[in-house]
């Protein structure tokens, strides 16, 4: 299983993700900087979460313009997996990879907490693999902008085509599902071919051994044998 | 005010110098100072850099200790936590910004604790706060509540580093006045630690990170002031964050280490260049010459005075190895900053400036430093308060009403709406965040833990300044000691009023020695801090805060155990309370300011040894896997206390209350020293007491049912508490 | 020579700073004011030779980085034609 | 009555996003854009007799909340006085 991780100025959860990724396949993922333009052949690339220049001008928006993610819509071009996690699924939008776009969280805060998901039933996909639809998963999430946002059309595109991977569910009973306002409850998406999945929540942060949830692991462990195959 | 005129005294007494200052620095150049000098002795000299009026205090202070490794004096204080590693942190106030500009105060608040602890070639790993706003019902508590939280959280989320713990309390002395405390914990090696004294005559001097603009100039003298409302108004330029930088600033300073090239560093924190160049010239007993043309700047036209004195955030001095000087650029320009040689280290032990191919200042560096004033300033201790009698403070409330205005009140109510906006779980290694007792971070890669905590309860600091100052130093203990870490050492933020006023200058005097004695009595020397004084507005000060933040380690985080109750059939203890205090005590506790509407009276007296003696009792009983879960109690007493471990639980609590004395006391008394814990095994823990000779008093056990019932009155469901006590800070939110 | 471009969001996309600023503004006694909707202003230098082409760079800036054409319209004035 | 706002960061006030949007617009080839400072702008429909009447509230609600005053200004357009 090769992987590969991005940096780009900003981030700060690329070595969450390196330490997660090495722990579920015992091999040290490439960690590649914004500036480079190649990728050497992976079998995923995984794009971080943290704050990419910044969070300026627009989430994802600068780092969608470094030369790193050229290789990256090179390598899904080719059918290659993505994963981005939140400031990672920020950039894959902006990049186009994915459709839609993420703003302001509607109470206009930063939120870090728990939710808990539902896998959707989706198209094909190798980054769900193990996981049957319905499969609950807490996992925390934090930021600023992970309201998904996209019109009528597109949104009943993604249910119908089968590309709504991910979705808020009751998690505290005291308390909302959804914690950004989100459409439709949306917490991941996947690409039409299936092979780019863009999420909020951090699967990273969910890793059993001293976090208060493994389901991250359960979850990195799905899409990492997925692809792998 | 011109750089070329000659100064005269009114000048110097318009940037905060007394006479007599202006007569020592007349004395000491032989010569009138120009403005840029002048400007450098009123910021070295200024309350916020010597620490005039509180040095001889601060002197009294434990600083040694088996697991110092360097005490106050540096950017932050260092201590051992083995394996060769070393705990790196400081707390630092930024209160007068913040209540100008909440959101950026806020941030650059963080943002320089942050350099604070980097400086010295650690990597940050958690961020804590102590925050004090106005009455909940003031008009500016929102906006100021809300700005200081996103800034916090602004900060803090963006460079990638958890904010795990802190505290939020609200009184209307702050309401002209808030208190914004910002501490950071870093971890690096304990044989890598870089300081600041600027080493070997010749050495390059280099200006990193973001270019200087006129940004906060006279910052430091600002923070001395009083305030008044014309200070509001007259808004100097505001500091603006930017996290982005500081964290490519941070990124590369670490990488600069790593690579064996710096010699000294010293972040620009308060008064900038200023207090940067003369501490790293005369920490090393040498000079520094300076070409103030060569310092980047983003305005034009900036003078020498502008540039020396400018507090432009993300910025960096450094002496490196000259023959490293091609590697450290590399570095920095990979992570796109700034950097900039601008002068040498010289043997002179002057500092002198260069600017536009003149002299702009040349003034010994003695004198800035050894000079620099030092009061004995008068104090005159108010009258100790009397001593309330349970009796005199009761109040005729069914017990579940006074729980319901308790938990929903201001200061106890749930934090979430507040903790929520920090990320407290980046870097994976928030072991516990906030929430909770103390917070625990996981020692990257190891089986270790650090816990952490700020603590302080100012109405009995007002009440009884010396058991207030001791008080402070317990409570952090007690917070620690419930997550089973051992207490290792602390910092501490000293906010008070004008200590030109006696009574004010007694309570720093009193809380000072107070702490000293506290943290003398319970090993944690006191390794970092920073003093906020003439925290007033229009003559009224603020309730006295000397916030300490704490730091304790533990060998194995899988060991450590949270609040909330966990299983069915397990007894409740008290420790640190026998039953003659059943009665309690209500005297200057939360319970008489919010039923018995009555501030004031004594507060509860702090037995040093008691609190060490229990504090030992309750690591052992984690560490040898007997209590499955602790609380310790505070504010507002025992009952809140279990409430709390109730509403953070997986199950109920059923407690009795003793047969006679007061309900109300027991129940919400903030007698010291004293925890609850859910033990597993009630014959071992009784051992264990025995052996500590400390008696426990059994209060009830935990029952499957979600609620607390207390005798016998009617059981309140977990849900019912959780909405008293999450609702309040939302719905004032909005 | 100076431009300014404004950048805001296309009818229909969701606005969740507008909306939540159009409700602390009627909170605090404006509630004569609705509709709000929050765009960027972006003012810059571009060293051109005239105003035609200062704007036709702008253009391409806004194309391939300042806006988000997929959610928001974009304009642009050139102020200082000097 | 539409009106519209213009909130800017105060000269001198740094603008840590302009820079970072600069340096971004260099790396992609825009090396003639320089001095780039991004400030907001706000549209809303304000329910007033004249332009006269919305300017003075939009200046208000400036004050109490659009526009942090200590380090932003803000200049306000009556754009459709119908
Ligand atoms: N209340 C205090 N207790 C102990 N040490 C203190 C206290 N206040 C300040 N110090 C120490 O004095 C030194 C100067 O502090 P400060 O001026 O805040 O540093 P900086 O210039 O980095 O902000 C530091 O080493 C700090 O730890
Ligand atoms: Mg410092």
């Amino acid at each position: 299983m090769r992987s590969a991780i991005l940096i780009f100025p900003g981030s700060n959860c690329d070595r969450d993700m390196m330490v997660a990724v090495e722990r579920i396949t015992g091999r040290r993922p490439a960690l590649v900087w914004h500036k480079e333009s190649q990728l050497d052949p992976v079998d995923i690339v995984i794009i971080p979460g943290g704050f990419s220049f910044g969070d300026y001008l627009r989430c994802g928006a600068l780092a969608a313009r470094a030369p790193a993610m050229e290789a990256v819509v090179d390598h899904a071009s080719r059918g290659g997996a993505v994963l981005g996690v939140c400031n990672g699924f920020q950039i894959l939008l902006e990049t186009g990879l994915l459709p839609g776009t993420l703003v302001r969280n509607s109470g206009l805060k930063f939120v870090c907490r728990e939710t808990r998901l539902a896998v959707q039933e989706t198209i094909e996909t190798p980054l769900l693999s193990n996981l049957a639809t319905g499969t609950e998963l807490v996992i925390p999430v934090a930021h600023n902008e992970g309201n998904y946002f996209a019109d009528v059309a597109l949104l009943d595109s993604l249910e119908q085509g089968g590309q709504v991977a991910l979705r808020y569910v009751q998690n505290d009973p005291a308390r909302a599902a959804n914690p950004n306002g989100s459409a439709r409850d949306i917490a991941g998406i996947l690409s039409a071919n299936g092979r780019v999945m863009g999420m909020m929540p951090h699967p990273e942060r969910a890793m059993g051994n001293g976090h208060a949830s493994e389901d991250g692991r359960e979850f990195l462990t799905s899409v990492l044998e997925g692809v792998a195959r | 005010m011109s750089n070329a005129s000659e100064m005269r005294f009114s000048d110097a007494e318009q940037m905060g110098l007394s006479f007599e200052e202006w007569q020592l620095i007349l004395t000491r150049l032989g010569r009138t100072p120009n403005l840029c000098e002048l400007g450098i002795f009123s910021a070295m000299w200024s309350e916020h850099c010597s620490y005039k009026s509180s040095k001889k205090w601060l002197k009294t202070l434990p600083t040694e200790g088996a697991q110092v490794i360097q005490g106050p004096g540096e950017n932050a204080g260092v201590v051992d936590i083995g394996d060769g590693l070393a705990a790196v942190f400081k707390i630092e106030s930024h209160n007068h910004p913040s209540f100008i500009e909440p959101y950026q105060g806020a941030a650059t608040g963080v943002g320089g604790i942050l350099r604070d602890v980097f400086t010295m070639g650690a990597r940050p790993i958690a961020l804590l706060n102590a925050l004090r706003f106005g009455d909940i019902a003031h008009e500016k508590t929102p906006h100021l509540l809300s700005g200081v939280v996103a800034g916090i959280g602004g900060y803090g989320n963006c460079i990638g580093i958890p904010t795990v713990g802190g505290e939020v309390n609200f009184h209307s002395s702050y309401n002209g006045n808030i208190l914004v405390n910002a501490m950071a914990v870093g971890l690096a090696h304990s044989d890598r630690i870089f300081y600041s004294a600027a080493t070997g005559a010749g050495n390059p001097v280099i200006y990193v990170g973001a270019k200087t603009g006129r940004d906060g100039i006279h910052g430091a003298t600002m923070a001395s002031a009083e305030f008044s409302d014309e200070t509001e108004s007259k808004r100097p330029t505001v500091q603006v964050g930017d996290p982005f930088t500081g964290k490519l600033l941070m990124e590369a300073c670490l990488e600069l280490m790593a690579a064996d090239a710096v010699l000294s560093i010293q972040d620009m924190g308060a008064a900038g260049l200023t207090s940067s160049s003369v501490e790293m010239a005369s920490k090393g007993g040498l000079g520094m010459e300076i070409d103030l043309d060569l310092v980047p700047v983003r305005e034009e036209a900036m003078s020498a005075y502008e540039i020396m004195l400018s507090e432009s955030q993300e910025r960096m001095l450094m002496v490196i190895k000259p023959e490293q000087a091609e590697t450290a650029r590399a570095i920095f320009e990979k992570w796109d900053l700034d950097f900039m040689p601008i002068g040498k280290v010289t043997d002179t032990q002057r500092l002198v400036l260069l600017k536009d191919a003149q002299i702009a200042c040349d003034i010994p560096l003695a004198p800035l430093v050894d000079d620099a004033p030092e009061y004995d300033r008068p104090y005159r201790p108010e009258e100790l308060q009397p001593v309330l009698s349970t009796a005199q403070l009761e109040k005729d409330i069914p017990l579940d009403e006074v729980l319901k205005k308790m938990l929903s009140s201001a200061d106890l109510s749930s934090r979430r709406w507040v903790y929520e906006q920090y990320d407290s779980d980046v870097m994976a290694d928030t072991i516990s965040g906030p929430g909770g007792n103390a917070a625990m971070v996981r020692i990257h890669n190891t089986d270790k833990g650090l816990a952490v905590c700020t603590d302080c309860t100012p109405r009995y600091v007002e009440a009884d300044p010396f058991e207030g100052g001791k008080q402070a130093v317990c409570e952090a203990y007690r917070n620690i000691s419930a997550t089973g870490a051992k207490p290792l050492a602390v910092t501490n933020n000293l906010n008070f009023g004008n200590p030109e006023k006696q009574d004010i200058m007694a309570q720093i005097v009193g809380a000072v020695t107070g702490m000293g004695k506290a943290c003398k009595a319970l090993d944690t020397p006191v390794v970092s801090g920073n003093v906020s004084l003439y925290n007033e507005t229009d003559g009224m000060a603020i309730q006295p805060c000397p916030v300490i933040g704490m730091i304790g380690i533990i060998d194995d985080w899988r060991t450590t155990i949270g609040a909330g109750l966990q299983q069915a059939g397990q007894a409740l203890y008290v420790v640190g309370q026998s039953d003659k205090t059943n009665d309690g005590w209500l005297g200057c506790s939360v319970y008489a300011r919010e039923i018995a509407r009555r501030e004031g009276g004594a507060p509860p007296s702090v037995d040093l040894e008691a609190e060490a003696k229990n504090g030992q009792l309750v690591r052992e009983a984690i560490a040898k896997g007997i209590a499955s879960s602790v609380q310790d109690i505070s504010d507002g007493g025992l009952l809140i206390a279990m409430a709390e471990m109730v509403m953070a639980g997986q199950c109920g609590a059923k407690i009795t209350p003793p047969d006679s004395g007061s309900l109300h006391g027991w129940a919400f008394g903030e007698d010291q020293a004293r925890y609850i814990l859910a033990v597993r095994d009630a014959g071992e823990f009784a051992a264990l007491c025995a052996g500590h000779q400390i008696e426990a008093v059994r209060i009830g056990e935990t029952i499957s049912k979600t609620e607390l019932t207390v005798g016998d009155l009617p059981p309140i469901s977990k849900e019912v508490m959780v909405a008293w006590h999450t609702s309040p800070i939302p719905a004032l939110m909005g | 020579m100076q431009v300014k471009i404004n950048i805001s969001l296309k009818t229909g996309v969701l606005d969740p700073q507008g909306r939540a600023v159009e409700s602390a503004l009627s909170g605090l006694g404006f509630t004569d004011a609705s509709d709000v909707r929050i765009g960027k202003q972006i003012m810059l230098d571009i060293d051109a030779e005239d105003s035609a082409r200062a704007e036709q760079r702008a253009a391409r800036m806004c194309e391939s980085l300042l806006a988000n054409t997929v959610i928001e319209d974009y304009s642009i004035e050139v102020i200082d034609p000097s």
